[in-house]
């Protein structure tokens, strides 16, 4: 008999998450699988209030814990990857440029996630605070709402540079816009990035096969070509 | 007892409504009075539209407010013409028309055949009002009055915007609705013409209080009043028809008291007529007068002598036999006639109106 | 052009949804903004200064207040729940009262101006025709404020059609379910797919203009004629 | 050459408004024929409210509408007096009657005390019009009009809403306006009072066409045209006081062909007057009459004899000197006392009314 | 209750943002909604359904395609370039002209109607004492559309407090510049502070439901007196 499950994934898995359903899906025909892109916050909100998403990949691995915590999952936190920032953009060439150069003049715009609440501007935030830029550049900072607004803001050519997800840059939608420069994980506490089955999802057997295909090497080498380090492995330079 | 008995009190910064009235329970009452006395205000209030506290209204048995007892106005089996007409800007005439009479218990579709005939509206059925002139949206409102059958009639200034000619074909009409229904009409009007045409009572207000109250004849040969009724003052005798010329078309009423000829109007021999006499149509003389176009004479005696409103003019009341007449004279006249109370008279009447 | 399943999935959710918005909302629009228009009472004030109140909050922010209300542990929740409804959030029928709620000014606000401006004396000519309060208001208010009802209307329809805040977080987004065209044109440019999200979105506007353009076309002026 | 011409042409589904028009530059022109006869919308057209294709206008040598050529409502020097109020119902009294006269030239604001104090309404100025009676919106209405010193007074119905006494207090006050501002008024009216009183011109309507047009004097005396004044049917005298009886408050008013005796109103020796005379008010007999109330004897010539709207009467044309009376009798008078074309007879005149 | 600098702020920007847009609004949308009221014209049908038409996208949806238009090499963008202004994204007059744009239809349509609803008479009496059609517009329509008026503004301004997808997208969330109450508002909540969030939100309700409990105590029928 067919089942069916709700994939609730933060929005920078967007490409990844596909094609892994895809994969997916051909192994388990008959089978369907949804799957609803959006803010973590939102979605941590939502499954508390009962939400029918039986698994939830979230961009920060706290939002997780705290369903764990609150009784609301079916399965311990699983990390499935680390995410990484890079500096983007689609009117200079950013593969010649480092954080420092964020400083030049004809830079006016720089967008990043807000640090408040989107964990990549956090991680941003971080970066620039470590190479002693926050300070410089704070006033030339504009803030996405999501890193996908924050990929935005570059892309039509409002902010000069950003600050976005690897997995974004890398896309088939941005790769082909602009280039890139990894920012080193050295100036940001790690992407951390979980996911758990939901309560409502406890007792759906596909949801548990979907969770075990997270760890399996095709999915695996999907996430790692969209530019996210996988547990366990240590990150490309 | 068959009757409407009416006690509102409003009060208004700049106006207050005092009235206490008993008016008879069918006939026309017409309420006359200067602009802003106070008709459409008490109207309003015997319409239930304008909410005097602890006012009294009973039509003829019916109690329509009583301390706080209050009829809705839409439970109130009325007819009312506003000043204005008021129709529904979003009904075509024939929508204004039929509102009420769908509403109506006891009414045919056909109830609005005459009035529409009559009041010259059947081209307009399909119009809006705002395609409508001033004096056929008035029209319209009165049909639309008519058809709700009602048991009291409202009616304020309804004619006021139409035509002479219009008026005398309706008026008749009025005055064959309520010998027909049987039921009271208040009637606001300014036209003496139209009030002495179809009242049967009369209620003259000023600044919000009553200044008189009583039946037509009486309340019109009343020398005290006169000047509201400017040019039209007069009397209204009750009268038979006696006998009808039909080759000068002119029928000859019968009162208690002598005979005038009057233009025939198709109101067969022995039926009850009102005949209209205006002050300003009387004349008296000394010694009986000779062969003149004036052809109704009459014998009188001098019943009291008044001020007109012009201090060059005088009104003298004349009695004929039970009856009164109003003559409209030039003092000089009253002093070079040397006429005084109780003198005996011949009366010339140049012309009389005859209502049926 | 070629939309996908989702998207027309989307289009007749979008439409169902505005649709039946609307008419609840004249449902219930209509009294409240009738009574606002015609009492004298004095809290006829703070009631309309509540009816505008969803207004001001951000919509995601209002979804967010909404989704705990109805949520298992908020008051709606435990009154649905009692009611044998179940739970509203993430269903249609969570959406439509949701949008209810948040769209009601748009509706009341019109229809109260246009009320207004009926003046008394419709109603009294109605009166002394025989007819009731609620005859009079169904035979000449509501006819005489048409023009007042279209423009709530649109206003209401159209806004139900483009609002996501609110949807999003009170429907989470579900396809078929709760995924209006709004949610799916933002989740393709949160995607980056722009061309589909140009293609849904000129075809929402190229829909929503004609409907406009036919309301208009036919714009009612109830005193003409 | 000081006048108006107009031209207008309009078609609307169930009425065709076609009139060719020339009225005198000064005096007042009455407009009279039944309801929906299309006097509204010449006023409209007049004042470009009605937009009449390849209309031609010019007043007093000023081209308002010809061709293309189209001189925008508010460009118009004129005052217009509609047949509803229409006052703003956002302004008081007080706000009605400034908005015209702030953007009027040469308007002081004394210039409103005037009509403020003649129509009553100086207690309600700071009222806004919903709290005002029918009768008061209108006099607003005209004050309003009169307050932004016009070239031209365009004036519909604007008394019908009023009683008699104040329409006798307004109308000397429209008379002595148009003596002394010495601009056309076109006067729509349906009261044949008013427009025998003020008119000097009268221009009868019916179906959006002429029936007649002409001056007042003669255009009354027509004999086909009678029926639309009904009881009101008359000839107007130009006239000269030529002394007054202080004792008695008559006046004698010299004509052409004789003297009448008048009620006085304070006009001085040698004014020039209008004198009214009704034909109900006048008699016919063929030897001198006796003494009696009636004190007007003058001395005609049978002119002419016509009919009038009801069988049994006739309407008799008596040249007194060069004026002309008419006198209302019935059929059976005219036979009884044979009157026939050229016959002398005495006129007897019951009452007159003065005009200044 | 206490707010931090950051939400003061915030408060005093949307206070700022919606007086004008509200102001800018009546100015831009009286003439349109006289014009559409009054206008025999046939393109007065799409005229009026493009005014609309904002309504119906998505506010994230509309806010990318006014970044896009607004951006350097967006037709908006050219010309602000082209006239010295430099570019309006992540400027306040930025959100102040997309919110503008978003938030016609919620000034026309209301005017619209109550333009309607006055009818030719008043106008008619207006020309008739002497003015001018600007003239008769100020001191006949004005007035007696008032009713309109708040509507509109009230529509109007608590819409512009209340929308926040527009704002982020042609915002970027600027402390000071472009971060409004309801950005702030969904900062906090997104970030979890919750208690942050009522206060915030509850702040607002209390000022708008006391800003328009005035409105309406004030509420104008310029036809009583
Ligand atoms: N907008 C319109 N469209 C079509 N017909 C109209 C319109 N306005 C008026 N009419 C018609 O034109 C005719 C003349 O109207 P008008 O108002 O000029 O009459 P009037 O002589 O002033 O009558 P009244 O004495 O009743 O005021 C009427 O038959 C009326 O029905
Ligand atoms: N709503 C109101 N508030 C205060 N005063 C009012 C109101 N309506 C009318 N009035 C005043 O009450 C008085 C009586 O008005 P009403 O309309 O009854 O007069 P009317 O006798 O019908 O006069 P008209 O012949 O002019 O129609 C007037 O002086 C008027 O100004
Ligand atoms: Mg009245
Ligand atoms: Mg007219």
């Amino acid at each position: 008999h067919s089942e069916k499950i709700t994939v609730a994934a933060a929005s920078d898995l967007k490409f990844a998450m596909d094609e892994i359903i895809t994969a997916f899906k051909k192994a388990h025909t008959g089978d369907e699988v949804d799957v609803v892109f959006g803010s973590s916050g939102n979605f941590h909100t939502q499954i508390q209030q009962g939400a029918p998403y039986d698994l939830f990949f979230s961009a920060d691995i706290n939002f997780p814990r705290e369903l764990v915590k609150g009784g609301f999952a079916a399965s311990e936190v699983k990390p499935y990857a680390v995410g990484r920032i890079v500096l983007w953009s689609a009117s200079l060439d950013a593969t010649k440029m480092t954080l420092a150069s964020l400083t030049a003049p004809n830079i006016t715009r720089i967008a990043i996630a807000n640090p408040k609440h989107a964990p990549y501007g956090k991680r941003a935030e971080e970066a620039l605070r470590a190479s002693g830029l926050w300070e410089k550049v704070q006033a030339k900072l504009v803030y996405g709402e999501n890193i996908v607004q924050t990929a935005q803001f570059v892309q039509t050519g409002n902010a000069q540079v950003g600050i976005i997800a690897l997995s974004l840059a890398g896309s088939p939608e941005l790769a082909p816009k602009g280039g890139y420069w990894l920012i080193p994980d050295n100036l940001h506490k790690p992407l951390e990035q979980g996911f758990i089955i939901t309560k409502h999802g406890e007792n759906n057997s596909l949801a548990k096969h979907f969770a075990d295909y997270m760890d399996s090497s095709p999915a695996r080498i999907v996430m790692a070509k969209y530019g996210f380090v996988l547990p366990g492995e240590v990150s490309k330079k | 007892m068959a009757n409407i008995q009416a006690r509102f009190q409003l009060d208004w910064p700049g106006f207050t409504l005092d009235i206490d009235l008993a008016l008879p329970g069918r006939g026309v009452t017409a309420l006359f009075g200067p602009s802003g006395s106070g008709k459409t205000t008490l109207l309003r209030c015997v319409a239930g539209l304008e909410r005097a506290p602890q006012g009294f209204l009973s039509v003829n048995g019916e109690i329509w407010q009583k301390d706080n007892y209050w009829l809705p106005t839409h439970q109130r089996p009325l007819g009312y013409v506003f000043q204005e007409a008021s129709l529904f800007p979003h009904l075509s005439v024939m929508g204004n028309l039929c509102y009420g009479m769908k509403r109506s218990a006891n009414v045919q579709a056909s109830a609005l055949d005459k009035p529409i005939e009559l009041l010259g509206i059947g081209h307009l059925l399909d119009r809006k009002p705002d395609r409508l002139s001033g004096g056929e949206r008035q029209r319209v409102g009165i049909a639309r009055a008519l058809a709700v059958n009602p048991r009291i009639l409202l009616m304020d200034e309804p004619l006021a915007a139409l035509d002479i000619k219009r008026k005398q074909e309706i008026l008749p009409y009025l005055e064959h609705l309520h010998d027909a229904l049987d039921i009271p009409i208040l009637y606001v009007s300014h036209s003496p013409d139209e009030v002495a045409r179809l009242a049967d009572h009369l209620v003259v207000l000023e600044g919000g209080r009553m200044l008189a109250n009583g039946p037509l004849a009486e309340t019109l040969a009343r020398l005290d009043l006169p000047i509201r009724l400017g040019e039209d003052v007069g009397t209204v005798l009750d009268a038979k028809v006696g006998a009808i010329d039909s080759d000068w078309h002119l029928a000859r009423v019968d009162f208690l008291g002598g005979s005038l000829w009057a233009r025939e109007h198709g109101i067969p021999i022995g039926r009850h007529v009102r005949v209209r006499v205006l002050a300003r149509d009387v004349s008296l003389a000394q010694q009986a007068p000779g062969q003149s176009s004036i052809q109704n004479v009459l014998r009188g005696r001098v019943d009291a002598i008044g001020n007109d409103g012009h201090p060059g003019l005088a009104l003298v009341r004349v009695r004929v036999g039970d009856s009164m007449l109003l003559a409209r004279l030039t003092k000089r006249a009253v002093a070079e006639l040397g006429i005084t109370l109780g003198q005996e008279l011949w009366v010339q009447v140049k012309s009389v109106a005859l209502m049926e | 052009m070629a939309l996908t399943d989702g998207d027309l999935q989307a289009i007749w959710l979008t439409v169902r949804l505005a649709g039946i918005v609307t008419v609840i909302l004249l449902l219930v629009g209509t009294p409240i903004a009738w009574w606002l228009a015609r009492t004298k009472a004095w809290w006829k004030g703070p009631v309309g200064a509540v009816v505008a109140l969803p207004l001001v909050l951000p919509p995601s922010v209002l979804g967010f207040y909404l989704l705990l209300a109805m949520g298992p542990d908020g008051p709606v929740g435990h009154l649905t729940q009692t009611l044998g409804i179940g739970l509203l959030p993430f269903t249609f029928w969570g959406l439509v009262t949701a949008s209810v709620f948040y769209s009601l000014p748009f509706m009341v606000q019109p229809l109260q101006t246009a009320f207004e401006a009926i003046g008394d004396r419709p109603l009294e000519v109605a009166a002394t025709l025989r007819a009731s309060p609620l005859d009079a208001f169904f035979t000449v208010a509501v006819p005489l404020a048409l023009p007042g009802f279209l423009t709530a209307s649109i206003l209401t329809f159209a806004h139900t059609v483009g609002e996501f805040g609110v949807v999003l977080m009170i429907g989470g987004n579900l396809p078929g379910e709760t995924r209006v065209a709004s949610v799916q044109i933002y989740d393709h440019v949160e995607a980056l797919e722009y061309a589909q999200a140009h293609q849904l979105a000129a075809m929402m506007l190229v829909f929503s203009f004609l409907v406009l353009l036919g309301l208009y076309a036919w714009r009612p002026n109830p005193k003409k004629g």
